[in-house]
């Protein structure tokens, strides 16, 4: 990964965040290329605001019937597997009510892996080498900044972040974390 | 349907001599667990006498009731089991797969005639006592439900027998050993499937019942009633 | 506490990760000299066999099975409840949200451990896997104990996640303020955590989902526990009632064990500021509800077998009212109910040493239910000639007392990797409050203004 | 078994078992995989291993029944000429009844199925022994046979000879057939000598009472399976009495096997038995009053013209008082020393009359008062009247092959009163016996501790046992010449009750022998030919089978065969068959209006040692059912087979009724101590309602000091203090007249199979 250019501002709080935010959209950086981390959600805050559909209840949903079918396929199957007839307690060879715990069980199973797996995919989760970051997110401070800005317009966003009240303004290139 | 294996025991006829506990243990390498275990309750006897006393002195009365598996239809002991040890064979046999068992007592539990035994520790046998292991039946080891089979060994040997003749096993071929063994005759061992055996006419006489038949269980034993002297009547 | 800041707070929560007292040494040791000395006892027991135990026939389940329900109740402590109070948006929930998941997912794990502990042969525990074998058998999935590792299962892996999503900011915290071997350590485990908004939504949402999922997972987990019981046609077992008596019977331990974690936390963490009376006030108010909640379920459980007059039922019955089992039966009636009760109804006990008492009560009250729920039962089964008696082993004692310091042990651990409140959820409640007060102040101040 | 804690079974070893099960039965685990060792039942899989069923004779008691013993083949470490080695051999596995044995007709009680461990004990004497510590240390050294005979030969030569003074003693259990001839033959070679015959439960004196009213010295046969009424007085006939494999397979006919008919059983004694607790009616009649019963009953059959006292014959004759109507034995003059009521005993006695074939029996403790010579004969009088007495549906007689006993001119004796006489000459004189032999009597054990014996066989100068095991009595030798087990050695046997027909049972070994170990007619043959003289011209025969196929010879030439060409064959089918059985004849028993020449018998109350006042209890001994006289103690299978009453296991007890307990402050399983005249024992209680207030009773069998590892030291021996007196004209022990008091000492523990007595347990009252 080739180094990365940008620049931020660290915020002491979630108003000045909010200012730097409409500072850079003033000046004409699209909302999806502002770069936003927080070292909370700060529900309410517009930087904190993220594309609000997530298609994760339905992925969930998706995974609990995938778990449901697989977990019934998979009560029966054993059920039946045997090449002659196993008979217990003189239940049915596929029994159904408890077939149908087992596919409760799995379904439900299907519904948390699911979302565990979207969650990591879709939050960009399990990469450990940043672009950009800045610890002093963890101390507080709120980072809006730009990835790859326009070298001509770096001092302009500099002073707009520095007048929304951003502490410090910096640039990076490539920071590893890992 | 094949066989249906099943019993008939005569309560006017047990004398509650235990013969039929004997011989269990002689035929299917029961261990005696000595009497620290027996006064912890590990004693095993696949079949066992159960007596009752009813009434108080002088006008008592004792009830003898020989009791091993009922080899139940729908036996509460076999869903239970995780991993099919405990199953229902063919043949209509409360079968017990030694090797497959893990040890969850699960079926001892649900078995309302407690008439499974678990082997808390490895049996062990005074040499040479060893020498008197019958061959044909498994020696449990430490960790597993063990109990009454029917002498399922002795039915496999009727049957490979008749099958080696080409006949089908007759009535009173197969004598588990417990029936071998009853003095007075107390026991019939037979296919409930045919209806001519003499377990299935007995079993239909009116002085028969089923132990504890009201849980469900629908057990292949029935026990004939003790009758009482009616005097006259009988003469 | 509004006047924390997130400065404070980082301090005062990571703390307890980097300062380690003597004293906690010297509990570690204790601890994991008992959970040795259990693990010997243990290995005695695989290698002479289950003849250690005080088992026989007809008791062929006890301390082991009444352990297995008991760590499996408490474990409804976590997530069960941090689930409902994160659904139902109650702010007072944060910082007691993750020293209850920690519960669940350390008493699970104890509590599962059980079935296999009591195995005859422990070694073939895994045949309850339903993999394809090359003899191609399968477990059955008729029996209760196949459901219960499909339920135990879908519940550690739903807690354990449930506990560690909210944890991947604070491990990025502790990264970002370590060095060397730790921030490796924990910039791993942070899983690449910046703290985006996407990442912050998505993580809300997944929160959100689980919340709803775990719910219904820890209720069947708990009824399938019960139905190892109720689907055995044993005096005072088979019976409906049993799932949701199960299951209420859980979360009320499970509270119960979340106070004294608590209560245990709050000192020797010195957590006073963080975890307040507010805290274990409310959660007694929930364990009155459950306490009461117990009580009607027992009552009408004892009132249908005593209307019902089965004899083989009220051979169980007697025995635990009036026979062997009574003193144990009057004195769960007097931990589960008789105690906690008054204190927790007079809001002036309602103290956190109140609620501690009551739920130490509690906590032993549910412990003696399980043990009665089982053991009588298996004592008076159907023919009184086969009836029995049980009386526990030091082996099955001191297993029993080995989990009770697992338990511990684990915990003192955890507190000491893991920041045992959720950082960033405190600090997003304060920011919640802050904002939430500001509203008001800025409405009353417009409310001026328009006067 | 010690505690399996201590004795795991090796993994070796188990490898072992399993090889040698593997030998003979295989898992079909090879083909399909569908097929694999777990997937299915294993026995679903399994091939049987072959077995032969080869016969033999039940020796554990005197009942005789006949063996199919089931053999397979199977490696034994055996000792052959000094050396341990594996070797494949024929190995029996069970014990089952022989359908062609007319005693027992396939059937087999729990005592003769355990039999099979005697072979296998662990703790069975494997070479002979010489006592090598001071008598009774339980010190052995092993020995050769070469010099244990040497040894035996010295002694027995120089009595034989005259050379030393003393005689030589032969003490066994009871014998019969060839066993017995031999040992008596060889006995009553010697100049100066003395056979005794000794066995706790020997029904001397039923002998002695059917010898003088039916002129049949021996126990009857009864034939229940045609009986429509049984009148029992304490005999434990579906237990241990007598023969109770062959009285079971008839009581079960006489229960329901025959449609529409179903016998009636009344029984009279004082603690229920398991035999008392199948009766129809169970009365607790006082002890020693049994033979009042009996007149009582009597007397209503003949006072209300139901029966004509003549038609009692010479049975009823020697009843004093019998032609007379017994009118001293009315109901209501016997009521208050029964303890019966009148009422019922007139019901019982027309009951009796109205569904003949009716008969009486009497046994145990009813035979062991002092009185039981009279309470016996006045039972055989009421079976004469019965018309019960020769008759089907009642007891009858065999005729009994007499194998050539009786030749000898011996000193023969038999019973308690000779052993306590043999005590004591030893222990006034011990030089006067030179030598005793003794074989499968424990007179120490099966003794009251007030005879002395033990005393006195210490002062003995030689004692040579041939027992199996080391117990209270062979403890005690100088030399053990250990036998074969029944099952290793040739066997014959001539029961004289169980069956009408003629009974001789033959069998050669069901299996080698496992250790180095010699018949005993073997040895006395061996001895015999040795010492010489009259002896060699005497037992003529090399082994004890030439013995055995010499007495078939005579039996051949008496009884002739229909079945049997010639002499030989008629000895091989004896031998496949497991005997030779006559045809269903019974002999003749009585006579109506037949004359006795006996003096007539008189009621005397029964004589009991001890005060009322001090010792206020009857002590009520009871044969076990598991382990017998006790000489059954040893095997494990019966040690942990539940008691069918107490369902007590690994252990002793003393039974009491609840109202006794309750008065004397004693509960369930505390540990009590019973006091007699002559001493002492404790043992935990057993509280039940089958017993009358005033018994106390105690199973026989527990209490061994030295009898194998599963035995030893195991609960407390009623035996050892019952007091030393006998049944009047008998010379047998009455083992029933003792009183003894009681007290609670503490806590003790009884292991107890089953849990509940009653079946109703749970508390239905709404509270």
């Amino acid at each position: 990964m080739a180094s990365v250019d940008s620049i931020y501002g660290l915020f002491p709080d979630p108003g000045s965040a909010d200012r730097g935010l409409k500072a850079l959209q003033s000046a004409g950086v699209r909302r999806d290329s502002i770069l936003v981390m927080s070292p909370e959600p700060f529900e309410g805050y517009e930087f904190a605001r993220s594309d609000r559909r997530s298609s994760m209840p339905w992925i969930a949903a998706l995974g609990g019937l995938v778990g449901g079918v697989s977990g019934y396929l998979l009560a029966w199957y054993t059920q039946v597997a045997y090449p002659s007839r196993i008979i217990s307690g003189g239940m049915p060879l596929v029994s159904k009510w408890p077939s149908g715990i087992v596919t409760y069980e799995l379904t439900m199973l299907g519904a948390i892996l699911a979302t565990i797996i979207a969650l990591l995919i879709s939050a960009k989760l399990l990469h450990w080498k940043f672009d950009i970051y800045d610890p002093e997110v963890s101390y507080g401070k709120i980072l809006i900044g730009v990835v790859d800005p326009a070298s001509e317009s770096r001092m302009d966003f500099e002073d707009r972040l520095r007048d929304a009240g951003a502490e410090k303004v910096k640039g990076t290139g490539r920071f590893n974390l890992a | 349907m094949g066989h249906q294996w099943g019993m008939v025991i005569d309560l006017d006829r047990c004398t509650g001599c235990e013969a039929c506990v004997v011989a269990c243990h002689a035929e299917n390498n029961i261990a005696t667990v000595g009497d620290k275990q027996a006064a912890g309750g590990r004693a095993k006897h696949w079949i066992r006498v159960e007596r009752y006393y009813e009434g108080d002195f002088p006008d008592v009365k004792v009830k003898f009731m020989p009791v091993l598996c009922q080899q139940c239809d729908a036996a509460p002991c076999e869903p239970v089991c995780p991993t099919f040890a405990s199953y229902h064979t063919d043949e209509g046999l409360n079968g017990q797969i030694y090797n497959r068992c893990i040890g969850t007592r699960y079926c001892a539990n649900a078995c309302p005639y407690n008439v499974r035994f678990f082997n808390f520790y490895n049996p062990a046998w005074d040499k040479p006592l060893d020498l008197q292991l019958n061959p044909d039946v498994s020696v449990r080891e430490v960790g597993v439900m063990e109990k009454c089979t029917f002498c399922l060994q002795r039915i496999k040997a009727a049957e490979i027998e008749a099958a080696a003749e080409k006949r089908d096993v007759k009535d009173g071929e197969i004598q588990p050993a417990c029936v071998q063994s009853c003095p007075t005759n107390a026991m019939v061992f037979g296919d409930l499937s045919d209806p001519h055996s003499r377990a299935s006419r007995m079993a239909a006489s009116s002085r028969g019942n089923k132990l504890m038949e009201e849980l469900g269980t629908r057990p292949k034993i029935t026990y004939l009633q003790r009758e009482s002297w009616n005097g006259d009547e009988n003469a | 506490m509004a006047t924390k800041t997130p400065e404070q707070i980082n301090e005062d929560l990571l703390r307890p990760l980097s300062v380690v007292s003597p004293r906690y040494f010297v509990a570690l040791a204790i601890f994991l000299a008992v959970v040795i000395v259990a693990g010997s006892m243990f290995g005695r027991q695989i290698y002479d066999g289950l003849g250690v135990t005080g088992l026989n026939r007809p008791v062929f389940w006890a301390f082991y099975i009444t352990n297995f329900v008991f760590w499996i109740g408490l474990s409804h402590a976590g997530t069960l409840i941090s689930a409902i109070l994160r659904l139902c948006n109650a702010t007072w929930r944060r910082p007691v949200t993750r020293c209850a998941e920690v519960i669940t997912v350390f008493s699970l794990s104890i509590g599962a451990s059980f079935p296999i502990i009591h195995l005859g042969r422990p070694w073939l525990a895994f045949w309850l896997f339903p993999y394809p074998s090359e003899r191609g058998i399968w477990p059955n999935i008729r029996s209760p104990l196949l459901w219960d590792f499909f339920a135990i299962n879908t519940y550690l892996i739903g807690s354990v996640t449930f506990l560690l999503l909210p944890m991947l900011p604070d491990f990025a915290l502790i990264r970002d303020r370590a060095s060397g071997f730790r921030k490796r350590v924990y910039g791993f485990l942070a899983l690449g955590w910046r703290g985006t908004p996407k990442q912050w939504h998505r993580l809300e949402t997944a929160m959100h989902i689980m919340a709803i999922a775990i719910i219904p997972v820890a209720v069947s987990v708990h009824s399938i526990v019960s139905w190892d019981f109720a689907m055995a046609p044993v005096p005072m077992w088979h019976s409906t009632i049993f799932a949701p008596y199960f299951v209420a019977g859980a979360i009320f331990s499970g509270i119960a064990a979340l106070i004294i974690a608590m209560a245990g936390l709050r000192k020797f963490l010195h957590l006073q500021e963080y975890l307040r009376p507010i805290h274990f006030q409310n959660l007694g108010k929930l364990l009155l509800v459950m306490s009461l909640l117990w009580f009607y379920f027992v009552f009408s459980e004892r009132l249908t077998g005593w209307y019902g007059n089965e004899k083989y039922e009220m051979s169980v019955f007697w025995v635990t009212q009036r026979g062997s089992f009574a003193p144990l039966f009057w004195t769960m009636v007097f931990c589960n109910f008789l105690l906690p009760v008054p204190i927790l109804a007079i809001k002036k006990l309602r103290t956190i040493t109140g609620t501690v008492i009551a739920s130490i009560g509690v906590v032993i009250g549910m412990w003696i239910e399980r043990f009665l729920i089982i053991v009588p039962s298996l004592t008076r089964k159907y023919l009184p000639f086969s009836w029995g008696t049980y009386r526990p082993s030091w082996t099955e004692i001191i297993i029993t007392a080995g989990t009770f310091a697992a338990m511990a042990l684990l915990y003192m651990l955890f507190a000491k990797v893991v920041p045992i409140i959720a950082v960033w959820e405190l600090k997003a409640g304060q920011s919640v409050e802050r904002e939430h007060l500001e509203t008001i102040l800025a409405a009353s101040e417009a409310e001026a203004g328009a006067d | 078994m010690p505690p399996v804690e201590k004795n795991r079974m090796q993994r070796r070893d188990f490898l072992k078992i399993s090889a040698i099960t593997g030998a003979s039965a295989a898992l079909d685990a090879c083909g399909s995989p569908d097929h694999q060792l777990i997937r299915f039942i294993p026995e679903e899989d399994l091939i049987p291993g072959v077995a032969t069923w080869k016969p033999s004779v039940c020796t554990v008691c005197p009942a005789g029944c006949g063996l199919l013993v089931r053999v397979m083949e199977g490696d034994a470490e055996v000792v052959r000429n000094g050396q341990l080695g594996l070797m494949q051999m024929g190995l029996a596995k069970k014990l089952e009844g022989n359908p062609a044995h007319p005693i027992n007709q396939g059937k087999l009680c729990p005592r003769g199925q355990a039999g099979l461990q005697v072979t296998y004990h662990p703790d069975r004497i494997r070479t002979p022994l010489m006592r090598s510590g001071a008598r009774g240390s339980g010190e052995f050294k092993a020995i050769s046979w070469d010099e244990a005979m040497k040894r035996l030969m010295a002694q027995l030569s120089s009595l034989h000879s005259g050379n030393s003074h003393g005689r030589l003693v032969f003490l066994t259990s009871s014998l019969r057939g060839q066993r017995k001839n031999i040992a008596v033959t060889f006995t009553g070679a010697f100049k100066n000598s003395q056979y005794v015959e000794f066995a706790f439960f020997d029904e001397r004196v039923v002998r002695t009472a059917n010898a003088a009213s039916f002129r049949h010295d021996a126990p009857p046969t009864v034939d229940l399976s045609q009986a429509n009424y049984i009148i029992s007085f304490g005999a434990n006939f579906l237990g241990t009495w007598n023969s109770p494999v062959a009285q079971s397979l008839g009581y079960g006919q006489m229960r329901q096997g025959r449609p529409g008919t179903r016998g009636k059983f009344v029984q009279f004694e004082p603690r229920i038995s398991q035999t008392g607790a199948n009766a129809d009616e169970w009365f607790a009649c006082a002890p020693g009053a049994e033979g009042l019963l009996a007149l009582g009953i009597a007397h209503v059959l003949i006072a209300d013209k139901l029966r004509p006292a003549s038609s009692a014959g010479a049975a009823g004759e020697l009843v004093e008082g019998w032609s007379g109507g017994l009118a001293e034995y009315a109901p209501e003059k016997i009521e208050a020393q029964t303890g019966v009521k009148a009422e019922t005993i007139t019901r019982i006695a027309h009951e009796a009359a109205a569904h003949a074939p009716a008969v009486a029996l009497i046994g145990d403790a009813a035979a062991a008062h002092t009185n039981s010579l009279f309470n016996t004969v006045a039972t055989n009088a009421l079976n004469a009247l019965l018309g019960s007495a020769g008759k089907p549906g009642g007891i009858q007689f065999g005729s009994v092959w007499n194998s050539g006993s009786g030749k000898s001119g011996v000193q023969e004796s038999s019973g308690a009163a000779a052993v306590q006489a043999l005590a004591a000459q030893l222990e006034s004189d011990p030089s006067s016996v030179g030598a005793l032999l003794i074989y499968g009597a424990n007179p120490v054990f099966a003794t009251p501790a007030a005879w002395r014996v033990r005393q006195s066989l210490e002062k003995a100068p030689l004692i040579a046992s041939f027992g199996s095991f080391i117990d209270e009595t062979s403890i005690l030798a100088d030399l053990i010449l250990p036998d074969h087990s029944s099952l290793e050695s040739w066997i014959e046997d001539t029961p004289d009750s169980g069956s009408v027909r003629t009974v001789v049972s033959v069998a050669p070994p069901a299996m080698l022998p496992l250790h180095d170990t010699r018949p005993m007619p073997d040895v006395l043959l061996d001895l015999a030919h040795e010492l010489g003289g009259n002896l060699a011209t005497a037992l003529p025969w090399k082994t004890y089978d030439d013995a055995i196929q010499a007495d078939f010879a005579a039996l051949y030439k008496e009884k002739g065969s229909k079945d049997a060409k010639a002499a030989d064959d008629f000895w091989s089918n004896a031998q496949q068959q497991g005997g030779w059985w006559g045809p269903e004849e019974p002999a003749a028993a009585n006579e109506p209006g037949g004359k006795s020449t006996a003096v007539p018998v008189k009621y005397a109350p029964a004589q009991f040692d001890g005060n009322p006042g001090e010792f206020p209890f009857y002590f009520m001994p009871f044969p076990s059912q598991m382990l017998y006289d006790g000489s059954l103690a040893g095997l494990p299978w019966m040690q942990e087979a539940p008691d069918p009453m107490s369902t007590a296991m690994w252990g002793t007890w003393v039974e009491l009724n609840p109202s006794t307990a309750n008065k004397l402050g004693i509960k369930q399983a505390d540990l009590v101590e019973i006091t007699s005249q002559h001493g002492t024992l404790r043992a935990p209680t057993m509280i039940t309602p089958g017993i009358a207030p005033d018994v106390i009773a105690m199973p026989i069998g527990q209490g061994h000091e030295s009898f194998t590892r599963y035995a030893s030291n195991r609960g407390a021996n009623p035996i050892s203090i019952l007091a030393p007196i006998s049944v009047a004209g008998t010379g047998a022990l009455a083992w029933a007249a003792t009183r003894v008091k009681i007290s609670r000492v503490g806590e003790g523990s009884v292991i107890l199979f089953g849990a509940s007595l009653r079946e109703e347990s749970p508390d239905l009252k709404h509270r």
